[in-house]
């Protein structure tokens, strides 16, 4: 009951601060929308007992990647002049929320139909660092080591494009 | 080789010689041509002379097969030349007139640039007259048929410098041409209904009694059509008057003796058809009357002295065709024979004087004439044509009213009576106007190359009418029964005959002392009012022009221009057009706003959902 | 390498060699001459060997891609017999008539490569061979118009190319289908025309392959309404390949209903055969009396073409003995006379720079062999007697009368029309006073004489003596028609 | 050598030389024409390698104790493994005269091409949905960092902007879409998958329907499939010409060596629910394609419009593979290799005449080409009539064995539809060769150099019509039947 | 449980590519795109607490990883653009596109 009580207002909490992270006008404010949507979203994990990805998704995605994102909005100094002049910002907002509503309908009515809930109890130790790590490094090796590449080739374009030409 | 081939080939071979020599030595000497060309046609003539003889008296049929045309499954057409008493009664004068002409041509021609070249299509016309009338296979006749229209088609603008000139031939074959299209497509029927045993003209009327009448009518209706092409009767005449831009002596051979007349031979030729199939001799008849009538009434008001000459051939066609028609053949071929000789005598006597005036052909402006030779053959040719006895013409064409008279149909005996009337109105006026004038114009007389041979014509002119001479005088028919046609014609009561004899000679002679007090030595001829209906030729070559010839002009360019080029093509070209304006839209739609090609994304993916969610409603 | 290879891949291979290896242009067409000859005279050695009597032969049969059972598999019989000769009796003479006129490789290279293009066409037996090469030919004909025409020539050769094109991806499609259709039946693809013949389609499914194939057939050939890139085309278009399209590749538009409609969709060729023989005659008199306006030679003489090439179609269509030889007949009177005409018309532009018919005249006078070649070679077309096209008409008409008297007279129409402008066409060139451009007309060179007599010759042989032509195709049509008359009977 | 072997040797080999290069570029040995080299040598060699596997045929997972199963090798990998390397071989190989004369081509670009060609590589062997998707966006990074090479381009850097944009919006759908399957079959594992839903009923599918969905338009953004493939046009032009070249003909491949997995071994079960979507996005995708192509004035974005149709031309087989599957899957993997073929001909040739430039290739930049540079004119030609679909070049194959496998499986409509597309490709195609051969232009003596760029062009050209019309009763080299062999070994190592 | 999480998942998605769609600020833009690929890992690791099995938790441990090379792309990105423009307006990038 507790936990109804939590996501419910958690859920209210990522979703209100998700649409001012997508309307609200300066840059600013959406990132710090946006943080409170992360943060939200993390709170969930912790409520479903995943404390690792509690604690990469705060400090990943609150800590390093918004973080970033401020910086750069810091950085750049883009004046309120400058910003695009967004005219017909709501009604495009209103327009393609309309258009995406079937999308997200079908999909709920397709998970309310489906019958995917297995309703299996965790064991103690999941979700920790231990669970995760032993799954990570036994049966997601591959993918882990491919995105370690991944990452180099990020790193890689970063260093080529941002970098000045001589 | 037998007789027939060498006939035949003479002219060609000598056609193909001066052709030759025309190409490779252009300086050639004329002597040359003369030579070749004399010998073509001296030879055929000897040789027609030969096959007359033997086929008069001994009764003999010369066949000469030289190669298979056609074979096809189990039916072949054989190239093969047949010389019945028909055939060599027809090389009888066509071959030796066609010589005459051709030294009558070699004066006429004398000193022209263009002379090897005229002997050579003049031996080719020749060469394709004797396989018309030798073909043993109406595939071959046709051949042959094709063959005159095409070497009149070139001789009749021959003159090329002058574009009218070739215009006169390209409508004389046209308008033939629109003939052989019946006669083909008759020769394709009657080729259909012939079981087996190929197409020769015996085989064909052995199986006649097997055909449909039906198909029989429309095959005689079809040949009689070709007949009317070629030998200029209403409504397919009008290239005649015009084919005389030729040089005379063509219209001499061609357009009087011989090809014209090739009509009359075809359709005597389907005699055994055209008994079957009474209403459409009834046709011809009625055809050819119209045609007599109408000529000779144009004739009347015509000026130029080959124009005139032409009409009358026209008009004593519609003579010969009255005769077919009434089912008297043989009286028709002999008419066509006595015409052969009178008509060339008129065209070569006409050439004469176009000669000798410096080639003047208007009679208003030939009044008064001096040239005693020349007038007096015309003289004999103008009686003849009148039919004045003891004339040739006069036992022909008597032949041809008794013939009428007795088949019943008084409309076209009628028209036939007048129209020998006008014959006589217009060969008097002509004449009389010609050499019965105050004014005096001299001139050189003809070459001899010229006169011998209408001196020879002029013989045969006069007593030719004595080889049919008619029972009625004694005679016994010489000519019908060596022919021996199936004739359908009854024979006239002798007193009847005798009566008709009687009454159209004094009419003619009425009429020709009518003219003589019109014409002889006044000036009614250039004062007399030249329009109406008659002198326009009844606006006939106006009527073609405005309802078939600009017609076929305007819906040419109809359907270039506006269903090729404006509904066709447009519609194909509107059609890429429209293309590229698509394209243009849908590149307005890829102008490059990322936040679109995301939207159009999210269409993409609603759509997909959407269709995914419908597909699955009966699941759900 | 056997005959028939020899004969279609020998200018290929020329071509090609003359692509790559630069030489002078004197050079490549003493090639030019060479391979040409060669492969008349292999054509002169097929004409010998070929026996009346037997139905396809010299045929060579490889496999190509085994997996959709496509082979290499050519043959001739009676009809592609016709095709082939002129196609190797033409591309030399075409070269000794305009070798002086054209001095560019690219112009004999396409030549070359347009006619091993043809002749694979020709005696392709498998369906995908043959649309190899009905697509091959193509290519060279967009560039020489593209190269070498006149006028708007870019425009007309992509307009041309995509015209066609569009016919041949429907034919391609009602291949596929055809192959598809035998693997559901049969159990193994095959495009081989033998096999194909034998599967059975419904009536809606055996429509819709014959049009596919029709379409393709019909804009080459053309018959109406697939007309419209005609006239300018071939008033764009360099000589050399006009007489390629007249003389050649159209009539290979015909040849193909016979070899490929007839034998494959047999019975829904009948079935619709009322249709196309009333379409050909429209096209008949349609062209015909289309041409009768043109001022434009070229424009004429191609539409003039269309009206005679939908008499072919009729004279297929008719589908009897004489229809069938008459057409077959035609197809090669009309190659003969077509490109001798034109190759006339590209002498007298040579001389005078001009197609239009109202700015010549006099040329009598002043030239009189080519007077008399050109005024011979418009009458064969005419259909004259003693030429080789008054045959091939009287075929054709006698064989439109035994289908139906009405057919017949509109048949024999084809008397009358090709006349009315033809007749025109020579009086105005030919006849009445010179002008300033044609008073100084150069009669016929030697060379233009050589390659016309032959031509010209033969028009007159075939016209004099048919007969021994006609048995070379008369057993093959016989055949078919029989084996229609079997059909029918069934 | 076993196959385990090679398997990991062909992606260890390009890895390891990507960061030889990574690192060997800081050194003052290095030299971009080193560089160039190694990076040709490591794709010839490991191309060597993978097409070792071809026309035999066999399927293996690699180390599945240690990968647990995420990635086999088999024939179809090895095959193509084996078109792509060669593909970015024949890419670079052509590319010489733009390697040399770009400044921004330094040796991060080889990493970066050697990287997004070990993603390929992984992503043609991924048997689960995660590695997959990695393996994908190695690649898709690479290219996107390829694309936006040209820092100070205005278009290079709009270009790499759209593309990472639509690219990561894409790529999100496939997450959620492995999410849904997840969700569902409780398993990323294709066979897994498949397992699973051949033994469940409809309504406990309902989310790997969704999911699969989602998936699918991934891949028909990657493939540019209308409406999803608006990117391309911009993207090509933006992007330098090899890259183009790159991403049409090589990436493309890698793209549909995945779907074409995908949709063998799940996919085929719920054929009636997606072949009428499958079709329609065919049609529509020619459609527009052909609709964008025609107007363009570039040859480049003509290419790119036409790139377009071609991937319609490929989905129309997708959309057959349910009833024909053999014919039609082996019809994509031919219809990839001819596509490849003349479109790293094509964007070669332009390449090589816009000698490394940024220029836009326009018609009217083609006059005359075949006047002064015959050989490249006679290639451009080839690949033309090969995109075209002419008989005689290998393009025309692929075509008809993409419309036969359409008309065995019944669709003739929709063959009737591509082969009406590719009356229209008609004219854009034989515009490009109008221009060369008709078109007069000034005669400008332009010295291009770098036979080998033009020795590889003309070998691809032969290439083109050789497969067209090659047999192995003329010369014992490889024809279309041993083409289409390898491609039906590789369709049936699937294990159908 | 699991559905409601989906479902907050999937609505969060759907805000996502409205922000995405309709923002012209490319750094709104981005944040949209993170915002897609956090909804996915809400699901997975509801998902893994109802499947009790962790897999789904590497999974979006792995796609936080994704997203984080993502994100140095898009910073990249940034930059490339206002070097070059002087504005991070989606709109203003348009040179290149369908028309001729």
């Amino acid at each position: 009951m507790q936990n109804e009580i939590l996501f419910t207002v958690l859920a209210l909490i990522a979703i209100v601060s998700s649409i001012v992270m997508i309307s609200a006008h300066r840059p600013i404010d959406s990132a710090l929308s946006f943080i409170v949507t992360l943060i939200s979203i993390a709170a969930l994990f912790g409520l479903l007992n995943a404390s690792f990805l509690f604690v990469v998704q705060i400090i990943i995605y609150a800590g390093a990647i918004l973080s970033l994102i401020l910086f750069i909005i810091m950085f750049l100094n883009i004046k309120d002049e400058n910003l695009p002049d967004e005219k017909y910002k709501n009604r495009w907002l209103l327009a393609t929320s309309v258009i995406v509503a079937p999308f997200s309908a079908i999909l709920i009515d397709l998970i309310l139909r489906s019958d995917i809930a297995t309703n299996s109890v965790p064991s103690e130790s999941f979700g920790g660092i231990k669970d995760v790590g032993l799954m990570l490094f036994s049966k997601w090796i591959l993918p882990f080591e491919l995105v370690s590449i991944l990452l180099l080739v990020a790193l890689v374009g970063a260093v080529t494009l941002s970098k000045r030409s001589e | 080789m037998s007789v027939l081939a060498i006939l035949l080939l003479a002219p060609l071979v000598s056609a193909l010689l001066i052709f030759l020599i025309n190409i490779l030595f252009p300086y050639a000497k004329q002597y040359l041509y003369t030579f070749f060309a004399l010998m073509g046609s001296g030879v055929s003539g000897l040789l027609a002379l030969y096959v007359g003889y033997y086929s008069y008296f001994e009764k003999e049929v010369f066949i000469s097969h030289l190669f298979t045309w056609l074979s096809i499954g189990n039916f072949s057409i054989e190239v093969a030349l047949k010389a019945d008493a028909l055939g060599s009664f027809m090389l009888l004068f066509v071959a030796p007139v066609s010589f005459l002409i051709h030294i009558y041509a070699t004066g006429y021609m004398d000193k022209d640039k263009s002379y090897g070249r005229f002997f050579a299509y003049f031996n080719l016309f020749i060469f394709f007259m004797f396989l018309l009338v030798l073909a043993d296979n109406p595939i071959i006749m046709f051949i042959g048929w094709e063959g005159v229209g095409l070497t009149s088609y070139a001789l009749i603008g021959f003159y090329f410098k002058d574009i009218q000139n070739t215009y006169a031939g390209n409508k004389a074959f046209i308008v033939n041409r629109i003939g052989d299209f019946g006669f083909l497509s008759a020769l394709m029927l009657l080729f259909l209904e012939i079981p087996s045993g190929g197409f020769s003209f015996s085989n064909i009327f052995l199986n006649l009694a097997q055909m449909e009448p039906s198909s029989l009518t429309l095959i005689a209706f079809l040949l009689f059509v070709g007949a009317m092409g070629k030998s200029a009767q209403i409504p397919l005449f009008v290239w005649l008057p015009d084919a005389m831009a030729g040089p005379t002596p063509v219209s001499a051979l061609i357009h009087a003796a011989t090809m014209v007349t090739a009509g009359v031979y075809m359709v005597a030729r389907f005699a055994p058809l055209y008994n079957m199939t009474p209403e459409i001799s009834l046709i011809i008849s009625y055809v050819g009357a119209l045609s007599a009538l109408l000529a000779a009434l144009i004739a009347t008001r015509q000026y130029d002295i080959k124009k005139i000459l032409a009409y009358s051939t026209m008009s004593q066609l519609g003579f010969m065709f009255m005769a077919l028609g009434a089912g008297a053949y043989s009286t028709a071929l002999f008419h066509m024979f006595t015409h052969a000789f009178f008509k060339a005598l008129l065209f070569m006597a006409a050439g004469a004087i176009i000669v000798a005036y410096h080639h003047k052909q208007d009679i208003r402006e030939l009044r008064g004439i001096q040239l005693p030779k020349i007038f007096k053959m015309m003289a004999i040719a103008s009686l003849t044509i009148v039919a004045i006895p003891p004339f040739s013409a006069f036992f022909s064409k008597d032949a041809i009213m008794g013939a009428l008279f007795v088949n019943g149909h008084v409309g076209i005996f009628m028209m036939a009576f007048v129209t020998s009337m006008l014959t006589a109105y217009y060969m008097s006026r002509m004449m009389f106007v010609l050499f019965f004038s105050k004014s005096k114009q001299e001139a050189m007389e003809s070459p001899k190359s010229m006169l011998f041979p209408m001196m020879l014509l002029a013989i045969l002119s006069v007593f030719a009418g004595f080889l049919n001479f008619p029972e009625v005088f004694g005679g016994n028919m010489h000519i019908s029964h060596w022919l021996g046609l199936p004739d359908r014609a009854v024979l006239i009561p002798h007193a009847k005959e005798l009566a008709l004899m009687g009454i159209n000679t004094f009419f003619v002679l009425l009429v020709i002392y009518n003219a003589y007090r019109k014409y002889a030595y006044t000036e009614t001829i250039v004062t007399q009012h030249n329009d109406g209906l008659v002198a326009n030729k009844f606006y006939i070559d106006a009527l073609y022009q405005r309802f078939i010839v600009a017609p076929i002009a305007i819906i040419s360019h109809f359907f270039e221009k506006w269903v090729s080029q404006f509904l066709i093509d447009n519609a194909i070209n509107w059609s890429a057009f429209g293309y590229f304006k698509l394209g243009e839209i849908v590149a307005k739609a890829e102008n490059g706003n990322v936040r679109l090609y995301a939207l159009y994304m999210l269409f993409g993916v609603v759509f997909g959902f959407v269709y995914l969610y419908w597909s699955l409603r009966g699941a759900l | 390498m056997s005959l028939l290879s020899a004969i279609i891949f020998l200018p290929i291979f020329a071509a090609i060699f003359l692509f790559f290896v630069h030489l002078h242009i004197n050079l490549v067409k003493i090639v030019y001459m060479i391979v040409t000859l060669i492969v008349a005279y292999l054509a002169m050695k097929l004409y010998i060997d070929f026996d009346a009597f037997s139905s396809i032969q010299f045929i060579e049969h490889h496999g190509w891609i085994e997996q959709y059972g496509i082979h290499y598999h050519v043959g001739v019989d009676g009809v592609s017999l016709g095709i082939v000769m002129m196609n190797a009796l033409l591309m030399p003479l075409v070269a000794i008539a305009l070798y002086k006129q054209r001095d560019k490789r690219g112009y004999w290279i396409n030549l070359l490569f347009v006619q091993g293009g043809i002749m694979g066409a020709v005696l392709a037996l498998d369906l995908m061979l043959f649309y190899l090469f009905w697509e091959l030919m193509l290519l060279p004909i967009f560039f020489m118009i593209g190269l070498f025409g006149y006028g708007k020539n870019n425009f007309i050769s992509m307009k041309f190319n995509i015209y066609t094109i569009f016919g041949s991806l429907m034919m391609l499609l009602s291949i596929l289908y055809l192959a598809v259709e035998h693997k559901e039946q049969f159990g193994f693809y095959s495009f081989a025309l033998e096999e194909l013949k034998n599967i059975t389609l419904t009536t809606t499914e055996s429509l819709l392959v014959f049009s596919g194939f029709m379409i393709a057939f019909g804009i080459k050939i053309p018959i109406f309404p697939f007309h419209t890139w005609l006239s300018d085309t071939y008033r764009s278009a360099p000589m050399g390949i006009v007489i390629v399209m007249s003389a050649l590749m159209a009539k290979l538009g015909t040849y193909a209903i016979w070899r490929f409609l007839f034998t494959l969709l047999n019975e829904t060729s009948q079935e619709l055969a009322p249709y196309f023989i009333w379409l050909g005659l429209f096209g008949l008199i349609y062209f015909g009396i289309s041409a009768i306006s043109q001022t434009h030679l070229k424009r004429m003489f191609a539409l003039s073409s269309a009206s005679h090439l939908s008499l072919i179609v009729v004279g297929f269509f008719i589908y009897n003995t004489y229809g069938l030889i008459g057409s077959s007949y035609f197809i090669v009177a009309h190659a003969l006379s077509s490109a001798a005409l034109f190759l006339m018309v590209a002498m007298m532009y040579e001389r005078v720079q001009t197609y239009t018919i109202d700015s010549l005249g006099g040329i009598a006078k002043v030239a009189p062999l080519f007077a008399l070649f050109f005024a011979f070679f418009a009458l064969s077309i005419v259909g004259v007697p003693l030429t080789a096209g008054f045959v091939a008409e009287v075929l054709i008409i006698l064989g439109a009368f035994e289908y139906d008297t009405l057919i017949g007279f509109f048949a024999a129409t084809s008397l009358l029309i090709p006349m009315l402008f033809m007749f025109k066409t020579i009086s105005k060139v030919l006849y009445g006073e010179t002008n300033e451009k044609t008073q100084n007309f150069q009669d016929l060179r030697a060379h233009e004489l050589v390659a016309i007599i032959p031509l010209a010759l033969l028009i007159l042989a075939m016209g004099i003596f048919p007969n021994y032509f006609i048995q070379k195709i008369e057993p093959t049509a016989k055949a078919f028609v029989d084996k229609k008359e079997a059909v029918y009977y069934e | 050598m076993s196959n385990t072997f090679i398997a990991l040797a062909v992606p260890a080999l390009l890895l390891s030389s990507a960061i030889f290069i990574l690192l060997f570029g800081l050194s003052s040995y290095y030299t971009k024409n080193r560089g160039y080299f190694i990076t040709l040598a490591t794709l010839f060699v490991s191309f060597i390698f993978a097409s070792l596997g071809i026309g035999t045929k066999f399927s293996m997972e690699i180390l599945p104790q240690i990968f647990n199963s995420m990635v086999v090798y088999d024939t179809f990998a090895a095959t193509f493994i084996s078109l792509f390397l060669l593909g970015g071989f024949l890419t670079l190989a052509i590319a010489k005269s733009f390697v040399d004369k770009t400044d921004f081509f330094t040796h991060e670009s080889f990493v970066l091409l050697l990287f997004s060609l070990f993603g390929m590589v992984v992503l043609t062997m991924a048997n689960e949905l995660l590695t997959a998707f990695i393996a994908l966006e190695i690649a898709s990074m690479s290219v996107y960092i390829l694309v936006g090479l040209n820092r100070n381009s205005l278009k290079a850097s709009e270009a790499f902007f759209k593309y990472l944009l639509l690219g990561s919006f894409s790529a999100s759908f496939y997450l959620l879409g492995m999410m849904l399957i997840y969700a569902q079959a409780k398993s990323t594992n294709l066979d897994a998958i498949a397992e699973y839903i051949l033994h469940t009923e409809l309504h406990s599918q309902l989310l790997i329907l969704a999911g699969s969905m989602l998936i699918m338009i991934t891949i028909m953004f990657k493939i540019a499939a209308v409406p999803f493939g608006a990117w391309v046009l911009d993207v090509y032009e933006g992007a330098s010409l090899p890259i183009t070249a790159y991403m049409a003909g090589v990436f493309k491949i890698a793209i549909f060596a995945f779907t074409l997995r995908v949709f063998l071994q799940d996919y085929i079960t719920f054929d009636s629910v997606y072949d009428p979507l499958i079709i329609g996005g065919a049609v529509v995708t020619m459609a527009v394609g052909s609709l964008l192509a025609v107007i363009q004035t570039s040859v480049k974005k003509m290419l790119a419009a036409s790139s377009v149709v071609h991937s319609g031309y490929i989905l129309i087989a997708f959309a057959s593979i349910g009833e024909a599957t053999a014919s039609a899957a082996s019809a994509i993997i031919f219809y990839l290799f001819a596509y490849f073929i003349s479109a790293i001909g094509a964007f070669g040739v332009l390449s090589y005449i816009s000698k490394g430039s940024d220029k836009l290739i326009q018609y009217e930049d083609l006059n005359g080409l075949a006047k002064t540079r015959p050989i490249i004119a006679a290639s451009l030609t080839i690949f033309m009539l090969s995109f075209a679909g002419f008989p005689s070049t290998i393009g025309f194959i692929g075509k008809f064995y993409i419309l036969t496998s359409a008309i065995e499986a019944g669709y003739t409509a929709l063959a009737f539809f591509g082969a009406i597309t590719a009356f229209i490709s008609i004219y854009y195609y034989f515009k490009v060769i109008a221009h060369l051969y008709f078109k007069e232009a000034e005669h400008v003596e332009v010295h291009y150099g770098y036979k080998v760029s033009l020795a590889f062009i003309v070998i691809s050209a032969l290439v083109v019509l050789w497969g067209g019309v090659g047999t192995s009763l003329l010369f014992d080299i490889p024809g279309i039947n041993e083409l289409n062999a390898i491609s039906k070994y590789a369709v049936e190592s699937l294990g159908l | 449980m699991l559905k409601a999480y989906m479902i907050l998942s999937i609505l969060l998605f759907s805000i996502g590519i409205v922000g995405l769609i309709s923002r012209r600020n490319i750094i709104v833009i981005y944040m949209s795109i993170e915002l897609l690929l956090n909804a996915v890992n809400l699901s997975l690791i509801a998902i893994s607490a109802d499947l009790a099995e962790s897999s789904a938790q590497v999974m979006s441990l792995i796609i936080i990883a994704i997203a984080a090379s993502e994100a140095a792309l898009f910073m990249s990105l940034f930059v490339v653009l206002f070097r070059n423009r002087a504005s991070l307006d989606a709109n203003l990038f348009n040179i290149l596109g369908g028309k001729k």
